[in-house]
C-alpha cells in the first residue's frame, strides 16, 4: 500500500447515507470506460446494491481519439432498495476529455458531480471536441456542477513513475485512477477489482502492479484531496438471499441454451452469422463445447437459419440468431419451420433501424417482423425476456415450447439487454421444467403429419430410424400424411391447423402477474427490455397514491389467455415501446381496447421519468 | 461418432427397388430427371449403407422434386439452400450419407454463395447438380449455365451474361472431388455416383441432364453418335488424355501452359499428359475445355484429400470433453465472481 | 367449309336466352386447356358479354398424362349483365379425360351440362384417375348431370384424315374440337379463334388447315348430332363504349410501367429473378424494350431488389418484383431504400403459402408482410390492384408516388389477378395524371435530405450532375445534412418523419366510393383481388333488399382518410379476404371497429355465394 | 449511350485533394485501409474522369465506410450486395464510373454470390475488395479468407473451414481482370487500381490490408522485408516469372501440368514462364502459389476482354429502337386482338 493510500485510512472523511446513485464513467474509445463501468458495477454488487447497467459504445472500432463519435461510456445506477434501470440523469459523470465531456454534460443532474480529467483538456482534444474555448474556464460549469478537476494522467504518471513501463502503457491505467476515485466516493470495496486485476495480469507483474498502485492513488486521492468534502454509503438492498452473479443478456441465452441442451439430452446446433449485438452469443457458445452445443458460423443469416432447419431436421434442436437485418433474411427460411413443422428457436437482438440504423444502440421495433416477417400465413411462437438474467429462462423456454409443439419460437432482446447487466441469483437448474422430447421410433400406423392431440405437434424423427423413412418439403401436405397436397379444403385446413398449434402454447403461459392493484385508473402494458424503466415508473406512480398498474408481457404470440380480461379492469392503458407503437396495435386489433403508445425511438432505453409524465398526463384526461 | 454411413457389415442386401418410394414420379414424360434417377436408385445398394441412414436433401427446381421418390428420409427444401441445409445436418448428425440434389438455377444462380461455402468447407456431402442450361419449373427462362445470347422467355433478344463453368467454379471455391457426367450414360453415371459418394469431403457431380420441354438437345454434343464420338474425353486416372475416333484419335497435351490437341499418333509419349486426379492445376485446366475447339471432359477432374468441416468440428467437442469433462450447467452458473446474499 | 358445317348452317336449333354461364374445360396438362379456355374468352369477349376467367394449372410443367395432380382447367363465366367473378359452380363443364372428370365434377351444378371426350376413358386413364370401374357407365351421372358423351378423338381423326399429319399431330388438335363444341353452344363467334389459327400456324399451312377443320367440326357436331336439342343466346352485356381489349394482371402491371416510363421520361429497371406467378412480368417487358425499360433477371430476388436500388440511386426508377418466398427474401433491401429514401417499386404477386406452398394457386397473405416484413420501423407505402385491368393504374400510381415522395411502394396483386383476364376498356393514356420527376441540378444550399415541405420528400439527383456530389447509406443520418448521425433525439425525429412521409400520401387519395348506402346494417371491405366476389355478392344481398354496402380498397397503407368515418356508419363490418385475417387486424387496431373477418384459404379466388352466406349470418345476427 | 467515363477531353485537372470529403475519417488509428483510400484517391485524378461521374457503392464492414471520405457520389448500403447494387446502377446509368469497395466477409461470405454473378457477367465495375482475412467491424470473427485452425472470438479452438482465395475464386467464377495489390506497397497499389479502373469489364482487385486491431500482420509476408525480399513475385506481361533475392533468384517453371521452382540461373531462358496476362490457364496456376513453399504472385494474373453485360442490354434496347422506333403506350394498348364497344 503506498503511503498516501495508508494516510487515507488514517482521516476518514464523513459519510453520507444514499439511497441510489446514478453514475456515468465516459472517454475515449480507447479510456477502458466499459471495463471501468464493469468493474465498479462489480464492486456495487458485492456491496451488496441492487443495480442496473448501460454500456454504449461507437459503432467504429476505435474511432480516432478525442473525436465526438468515438466517445464511449457506461453507466449504472445502484441502490438500497430496489432498482429497475440504470437511470435517467446522471448523479455523477466521470469526463475522461473535452469530447466526453461535450456529449454527456446535459445528461447530469444540476448540482450533480462532474470529475473532469483535465489532463485531456489541451488544445488539440478541445478542437476535436469542437470546444473554442476551454469549457473547464467557463464558470458557468461550476456554478451548474459539482465540478472536481483532477489532473489524472499527472497523478497516475506519479503514482507509478518508478515502474519499468512506458508513458504509453503508464497512461492506459489512468481509468483505475476514475474507478478507485469514484469507488471511493461511493465507499465500493476495491476488492473483486484487486482480484480482477491479479487474474488478469498474473503473467505480468508489473502491469498488475501499475494497475493496482493506480486504483488504490485514485482512492486514496478522494480521502486526502481537499477538493472531496464527504462521500456516500449505501445500505446492502434487500435482495433474496442466494448466490449472485452479473448477468449480461447475452450470456444468459447462452446459457440458457446449455441448460436446455442439458435437461432435454438433444444435442443444440447454433448457426449465426456475426452481427451486432448478437455476436456475443455466438462466442459465448463456441467457448462452451463441453456442452455439446455446435456453433456454426456461417456464410450469411440465410444460410445460418438453413443450417439450424438441417440439424433439426437431423433431430437437434437447431437454433439461430441474429438482429434485425439479419433476421429480415431469414425470413424465408422460418416459413419453411414453419411448414416442415420443425423446432427451429430464433433469437433477435434488436437494435437501431432502419437497415444498418444505429447498429450498437438499442431498440424494441422487431415485434411485427417477429410476428409477420414472412411471407403468407406463417405464424410463430413470439418470447420476449424482461431482464438480462430473464434472458436465461426465456431460452429455455424457447427451446422446450420449439420441441413440444414442432414450431419456431423467436426471441425478442435487445442490444440493452444483451450488453446491460443485473446482479443475479443464481437459479438451481434442476428447478427448471423438464424438457422431455420423445422421437418416434415405432413404424406401426406411422405418417410423418399425424398430430398429438393435446399440442398438434407431429412426431419427431431422427433420421437413421429404420421403418420410418420419409420425405417432408415445403410444398403444401396433406394433414396426416404429409403427402404433397395441392387439395383447396386440406389447405384451408392446414393454414388453420398451424394457427391453431401456436394458439396451443398459450397453455404453457401463467396466470398475468400484475404489478399494482388488480382495478384501476392505469394499467400500463410493457414487453422486453423496457421492464425496468416502466416498473419503476409505476412504482413511483403507485408511490404517489395513484390507481397504477403494470404487466409485462414474456409471451407476445400467443399472448397471456387471461390479458384481455385484466386490459378491461383499468379506465386507460397505456403501452410504452421503443418503437412506433407495435404491441399497442397488436393489443387493439386483439381485444379493442383503446390502448394508447408512449414511443420513443432513440437508441437508449426508456426514461423513467418519462414514462412518468405520461402516466400523469393520461391520468389527468390529457 | 461414427464416421459417414458406416455400418456396411450390417447393411441389409438391397436392390435398387428398395429405393424406389411410393410416390408418383411428376416429371415431363422424356425427361433427364428419370435416368439420373434410375442411376441413383440403382447405385444405392452398392454403398452398403443402410437404407435409414440415408437422406436427400434438395432445393427447388424440377430437379429438385427428386428426394420424394427415393426411398429413404428426404427434406425439399427453399430454392438454393440445400447446401447450407445440408450442413447443418451434417453437423448434426455426421453418421448420416447426406446426398443434395440441385440443379443449375438453384445451385448456382440463388445458392451459389451456399455452394461455395460448402465446397471449401469441405463438408461430407454428395452434390448433384442437375444441368440443364434452363430453368424449368419456372417454365423456361434461361439459367446462369445457358450460353450466351440464349434466347428464351426472359430474354427474347438473347441473354446477356457470360455463363458459369460448374465445374470451373468449383475447383476455384476450392472443391476437393469434381466431376461430370451425362444423364444419357447410364453406366458412366452409376460409376461417378458411386465414387463421388465414396468421396470424403464433398462430392460434386455435374450432371449434364436433358430439360426436352425447354432446352432440348442442349447437351447433343453428347447425345448425337458422332460429335460424341469426335468430342468425349473420359477422364481416366493414369491414363493420358485422348479422345477421338480410333482412326483419328487426337491427344490432350501442355504446350508450355496452355492445352492443345494433337494427333495422338504423331504425340511421343513422354509428351502424353496423364490424367492424375490429385493435380487441382491440371483439372482447371481440364475445366476450361469444350467442343468444337477442345474435346468435352467426363469423369472425375479432381480428386483430393482435404480435412472435413464437420469432423474437426465435432473433434474439437470430443476435445474439449476430454480435457476438462462434458459441461455441468449448475457448475458453470456458479463459477467466476460470484457473491452471496444471505 | 366442310360438308358437315355447311348442313349445320341450314337447319339452326332453337336459341335460348341466357343472362350468364359459368364454363370450365378441364383436361390434361397436354390437352391445351388453357389455350381453349382463352380463346372462348376472346370469343366471347368479341360477342359483347362481359367475363371473367379462373386459369388453373398444376405447378408440374408436364405430369405425366392422366394423373389427377396433372388436370388442368381454365373457367370462365360470361354474361350479358357486369361480370364480377369466374363464377363459383359451372352451368357447363368439359372433361376431356377421367381424372379431369373426378377433380372438377363436384363443381358442376345439379343439371349442369356435363360434357365428356369419351375416347380418353379407356383402362389406363380410368387407372390412372383412380376409377374402379367407369363412371360414365354410372347411370347416377347422367341423372345428376345433363351428360353428353361425345368421341372427340375419333371425331377429330375423322374431320383431318386425309391431312398429312401424324397421329400425335392430329390427336392435338381435340381440343379445338370441344371449342368449336361448346361455341356452338353459347353461340360465340369463331372467327376469333380463326384468325388466331392463321396468324399462329402461318408457317404452317397444315396444321392451321387441321385446327380449323376440327374446330368447325366440333361447331358442326353441335349443330347437327341428336344429342344436344338446344343452344344458347346471350344478349351483349352493357358495357361503356370504348375499345376493348383482354388484359390479365402481370400484363397491365407491365404495360402500367412502360406508361410511367413515357410519362416521367425517366427511365425504368426492372430487376426480377424468376418465380411463379411473378414471371410474366419479365417476360412481357423484356419483350418492350422499345420502351426503353431495362430487364435485369438477377441471381437471386435480393440481387433483383438491389439491382432496382443501384438504378433508383443512378436515376432510373428501380422496380423489382417477385411472389411472397421471394419478397420475404427482399425485406433487408427494402431497409435500406426507406432509409436511404429513394424510389422504388416492388410487385408481389401473392401466392398460396407458407414457403412453397401452392405455388400455381392464388392467396392473399402477404398484407402484413408488405406492411411489416422489414427490421424495424421501415413504413413504405402498400397499393392493390382490384382487377386484372386495374393492374395497370395500380402500377402507374406506384411509380407516381414512389418517384413524388421519394419512398418505395408495395404492390400486392396476386396469382388469381396475374393470370386471370377480363375485357377491359383501353384508357387514354394522356388522361392519366402526369409524373413529375425534378432531378435536383442546383448546388446551391444542396443537402441530400433536405426536404420538401408539402412531401417531405428528399432531392433526388442524379449522379453525374456537377458539383452535388454526395454519400448516403444505411446508418441513420442526420436530417437535412445527410451526414451519419447517431444523436437519440434525431434518430426519433427521423423515425417520426420517414412515417409521416408516408402518412402524407394519403393526399393523393380520392374520396373513397362506396357501393351501397352510405349508412346501414353492414359494410363489406374488401382490398386486392376479392373486388370481383365481393362486388358481386354484395349487389346480390341489395337486390334482396338489404342495407349493405362495400368499399374496396386499392390503398391500405396509408389507408384512405375517410375510411374511419365510413365505417361506423354501419352496424357491423365484414371483411372477406384469402388470408387468416389480415385486414382486420389493421382496421381493428387503426379504428377500434369490431370488423370480423371471413377467411378462406384455399388456393381459390373466393366463392360470392359463401361470401352471400356470411352477409345473411351477420345480418341475421350470428 | 457512352461508354464508361469517358470525357477525358474535358475532365478538369485534379489533384488528390479534389476527392477527399469532409468527413471525419472514422478507421481505427495504424489501420491499413488509410493508406488504400490514400491510393485511391491519388490515382483519381489521373483516370481523368470528372468527379461527378464517378460513383463508390459499398457494402458493410470497416472498409465499405469508403465511399464517405471520397468527394465523389457515393452508397453505403447493405452487407455483400453492393456487386448487385452497382449492376442495377450500370444498366441505369452505364455513362458513369463504378466502383465498388468491400471486404473478405462482405464480398466472400454474405456476398459471394453476387461477387460470382457480377463476374462472370463482367459488369463494367472496378471492384477493390479489402481482404483483411478477418472480420474487422464485427471486432474480430473469422473471415472466409481466415487460414484454417484460426482462433478468433468466434473459434476459441479454431476455425474448421478452409479459407477461400480470392483470386483463384475470381478466375473460377469467370472474371476478366484478376489483381493482387497490397496496402503497404504504395505504387503498386495506385498503378493496380489504375488498370483495373481502365479495364473493359469487371476489374477485381484484392487488396491484401492489415488490420491491426483484430489480425494485425496477417500479410507480413509480404511486409516484412526479408520474407518480402524471398518470396514476393511481381507479375509483370511479357517478363519471366522470377522471384527472390538477386543472388538467388529463383524462377517459377512449368513440370508438365504442375508449377514447380528453380534456381532462375540455371534454367534454360527456353523454359522461363513467360508471364501473360491473357493466359486464363496461366492465371489459375498462378493464383494457388502462396509462401512458404511458392512465391506470393502480386499485380496482375489475368486481363482478357470480352463482353460486357450493360453494354449487350443497351445494345439491344437500340437495335430494338432502330428497328421499330421508340414504343408508345397509346399504340400498344390498341396493338393485338381488340374489340368495339359502341
Ligand atoms: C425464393 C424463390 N425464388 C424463386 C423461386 C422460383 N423457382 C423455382 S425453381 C426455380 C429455378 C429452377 O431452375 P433449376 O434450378 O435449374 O432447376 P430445374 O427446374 O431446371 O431442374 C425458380 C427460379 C422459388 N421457388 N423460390
Ligand atoms: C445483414 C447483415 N449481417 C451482418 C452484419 C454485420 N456485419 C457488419 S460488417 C461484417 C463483416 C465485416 O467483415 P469484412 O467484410 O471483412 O470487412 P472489414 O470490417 O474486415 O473491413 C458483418 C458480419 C450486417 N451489418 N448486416
Ligand atoms: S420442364 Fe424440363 S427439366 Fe422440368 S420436368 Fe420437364 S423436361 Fe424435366
Ligand atoms: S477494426 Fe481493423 S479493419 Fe476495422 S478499422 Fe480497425 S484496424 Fe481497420
Ligand atoms: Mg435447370
Ligand atoms: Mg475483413
Amino acid at each position: 500500500m503506498s503511503e498516501t493510500a495508508a494516510r487515507a485510512v488514517t482521516a476518514p472523511k464523513p459519510r453520507r447515507d444514499l439511497a441510489r446513485a446514478v453514475v456515468r464513467f465516459a472517454g475515449d474509445s480507447g479510456d477502458g470506460m466499459q471495463l471501468t463501468g464493469e468493474q465498479f458495477t462489480l464492486e456495487s454488487a458485492v456491496a451488496g446494491s441492487d443495480l442496473a447497467t448501460l454500456p454504449n459504445f461507437p459503432a467504429e472500432i476505435r474511432a480516432p481519439a478525442g473525436t465526438l463519435f468515438g466517445v464511449s461510456s457506461f453507466q449504472l445506477q445502484f441502490g438500497s432498495q430496489r432498482v429497475y434501470t440504470p437511470g435517467d440523469r446522471l448523479d455523477c459523470l466521470v469526463a475522461m476529455n473535452p469530447a466526453a465531456l461535450k456529449v454527456h454534460v446535459d445528461d447530469l443532474k444540476p448540482g450533480g458531480l462532474l470529475i473532469v480529467n483535465t489532463t485531456a483538456f489541451d488544445r488539440r482534444n478541445l478542437d476535436k471536441a469542437g470546444y473554442a474555448a476551454n469549457p473547464l474556464d467557463d464558470p458557468t460549469l461550476a456554478e451548474r456542477y459539482r465540478l472536481h478537476k483532477v489532473d489524472m494522467t499527472a497523478l497516475t504518471l506519479e503514482a507509478i513513475q518508478d515502474l519499468p513501463l512506458n508513458t504509453k502503457e503508464k497512461d492506459r491505467t489512468k481509468n483505475f485512477f476514475a474507478l478507485g476515485l469514484v469507488s471511493w466516493i461511493y465507499t465500493r470495496p476495491l476488492d473483486p477489482t484487486l482480484d480482477w486485476i491479479k487474474k488478469k495480469f498474473a503473467k505480468n507483474a508489473t502491469i498488475a502492479e501499475a494497475n493496482v498502485r493506480v486504483l488504490k492513488a485514485g482512492h486514496a486521492f478522494g480521502e486526502t484531496a481537499e477538493i472531496f468534502s464527504e462521500c456516500y454509503q449505501l445500505e446492502p438492498a434487500e435482495m433474496a438471499p442466494g448466490l449472485y452473479r452479473a448477468m449480461t443478456g447475452n450470456r444468459a441465452l447462452a446459457w440458457g441454451l446449455l441448460a436446455a441442451a442439458e435437461r432435454s439430452k438433444v444435442p443444440i446446433v447454433y448457426g449465426a452469422y456475426p452481427i451486432t449485438p448478437a455476436s456475443g452469443i455466438l462466442e459465448e457458445l463456441a467457448m462452451h463445447k463441453r456442452f455439446r452445443i455446435r456453433t456454426i458460423q456461417a456464410e450469411d443469416e440465410i444460410a445460418a437459419a438453413s443450417a439450424a432447419i438441417g440439424a433439426s431436421f437431423g433431430g437437434a434442436v437447431g437454433v439461430t440468431a441474429s438482429s434485425g437485418p439479419g433476421i429480415a433474411l431469414k425470413g424465408e427460411a422460418i416459413g419453411l419451420a414453419v411448414t416442415a413443422e420443425l423446432p427451429l428457436v430464433i433469437f433477435d437482438i434488436q437494435r437501431g433501424g432502419p437497415s444498418t440504423g444505429l447498429p450498437t444502440k438499442t431498440e424494441q421495433a422487431d415485434l411485427m417482423q417477429a410476428l409477420y416477417g414472412r411471407n403468407s400465413e406463417a405464424p410463430v411462437v413470439v418470447l420476449a425476456p424482461a431482464t438480462p438474467g430473464d434472458c436465461f429462462f426465456i431460452a429455455y423456454e424457447a427451446v422446450r415450447i420449439a420441441t413440444k409443439y414442432m414450431v419456431p419460437v423467436i426471441v425478442l432482446s435487445d442490444g440493452f439487454l444483451a450488453n446491460g447487466s443485473e446482479p443475479w441469483r443464481i437459479p438451481d437448474p434442476s428447478t427448471l421444467p423438464p424438457i422431455e422430447v420423445h422421437f418416434r421410433t415405432d413404424p406401426a400406423g406411422f405418417f410423418p403429419y399425424l398430430r398429438d392431440p393435446a399440442t398438434l405437434g407431429r412426431p419427431w424423427v431422427r433420421p437413421g430410424t429404420p421403418g420410418l423413412e420419409h420425405r417432408i418439403g415445403g410444398i403444401e401436405k396433406q394433414d396426416g400424411t404429409g403427402d404433397i397436397s395441392y387439395d383447396p379444403d386440406n389447405h384451408d385446413h392446414m393454414v388453420r391447423t398451424r394457427a391453431e398449434k401456436v394458439r396451443r402454447v398459450a397453455q404453457e403461459i401463467p396466470p398475468t402477474s400484475i404489478n399494482g392493484p388488480a382495478t384501476g385508473d392505469l394499467l400500463v402494458v410493457g414487453w422486453g427490455g423496457t421492464y425496468g424503466a416502466i416498473t419503476a415508473a409505476v412504482e413511483r406512480s403507485q408511490a404517489d397514491g395513484k390507481a397504477v398498474a403494470s404487466v409485462h408481457l414474456r409471451h407476445l404470440n400467443p399472448l397471456p389467455p387471461d390479458l384481455g380480461h385484466i386490459l378491461r379492469e383499468y379506465r386507460r392503458v397505456l403501452v410504452p415501446e421503443i418503437n412506433s407503437g407495435q404491441l399497442v396495435r397488436v393489443l387493439r386489433a386483439e381485444y379493442l381496447v383503446d390502448a394508447v403508445g408512449f414511443n420513443r425511438v432513440r437508441g437508449l432505453p426508456l426514461a423513467t421519468e418519462d414514462i412518468c409524465d405520461t402516466i400523469n398526463q393520461l391520468l389527468e384526461g390529457h | 461418432m461414427s464416421a459417414t454411413g458406416t455400418g456396411a457389415a450390417e447393411a441389409p442386401r438391397y436392390t435398387k427397388k428398395d429405393f424406389e418410394s411410393d410416390q408418383d414420379v411428376r416429371w415431363c414424360p422424356g425427361c433427364g430427371d428419370y435416368a439420373v434417377l434410375s442411376a441413383v436408385q440403382k447405385s444405392m445398394p452398392d454403398l452398403g449403407i443402410p437404407r435409414e441412414n440415408i437422406v436427400f436433401i434438395s432445393g427447388i427446381g424440377c430437379s429438385s422434386r427428386f428426394p420424394y421418390y427415393m426411398n429413404t428420409y428426404g427434406f425439399h427444401t427453399i430454392h438454393g439452400r440445400a447446401p447450407a441445409i445440408a450442413t447443418g445436418l451434417r453437423v448434426a448428425r455426421p453418421d448420416l450419407k447426406v446426398f443434395v440434389v440441385t440443379g443449375d438455377g438453384d445451385g448456382l444462380s440463388i445458392g451459389g454463395n451456399h455452394m461455395l461455402h460448402v465446397l471449401r468447407r469441405n463438408v461430407n456431402l454428395t452434390i448433384l447438380l442437375f444441368n440443364n442450361r434452363i430453368y424449368g419449373l419456372t417454365k423456361g427462362q434461361y439459367s446462369p449455365t445457358s450460353e450466351q445470347g440464349k434466347i428464351t422467355k426472359s430474354t427474347p433478344m438473347g441473354s446477356a451474361d457470360r455463363p458459369v463453368n460448374p465445374i470451373a467454379f468449383a475447383l476455384g471455391c476450392g472443391a476437393t472431388f469434381v466431376a461430370r457426367t451425362v444423364d444419357r450414360h447410364i453406366a458412366h453415371m452409376e460409376e461417378t455416383i458411386k465414387r463421388a459418394a465414396a468421396h470424403r469431403g464433398t462430392g460434386f457431380v455435374e450432371i449434364l441432364q436433358n430439360c426436352n420441354v425447354y432446352n432440348d438437345l442442349a447437351w447433343n454434343v453428347l447425345y448425337d453418335k458422332e460429335q460424341r464420338l469426335a468430342h468425349e474425353m473420359k477422364l481416366e486416372h493414369g491414363k493420358p488424355l485422348v479422345f477421338g475416333p480410333v482412326d483419328a484419335r487426337q491427344a490432350l497435351i501442355m504446350d508450355g501452359v496452355k492445352p492443345v490437341v494433337a494427333p495422338a499418333k504423331e504425340t511421343p509419349p513422354d509428351r502424353l499428359w496423364i490424367h492424375d486426379e490429385s493435380n487441382l492445376n491440371a483439372a482447371k485446366i481440364l475445366a476450361d475445355l469444350f467442343a468444337p475447339d477442345y474435346p468435352v471432359p467426363v469423369g472425375v477432374f479432381a480428386a483430393v484429400s482435404a480435412p472435413v468441416y464437420e469432423e474437426i468440428v465435432l473433434d474439437q467437442e470430443q476435445r474439449a470433453i476430454a480435457d476438462k469433462g462434458v459441461g455441468e450447467i449448475a457448475k458453470l452458473l456458479k463459477s467466476g465472481d460470484t457473491w452471496k446474499i444471505e
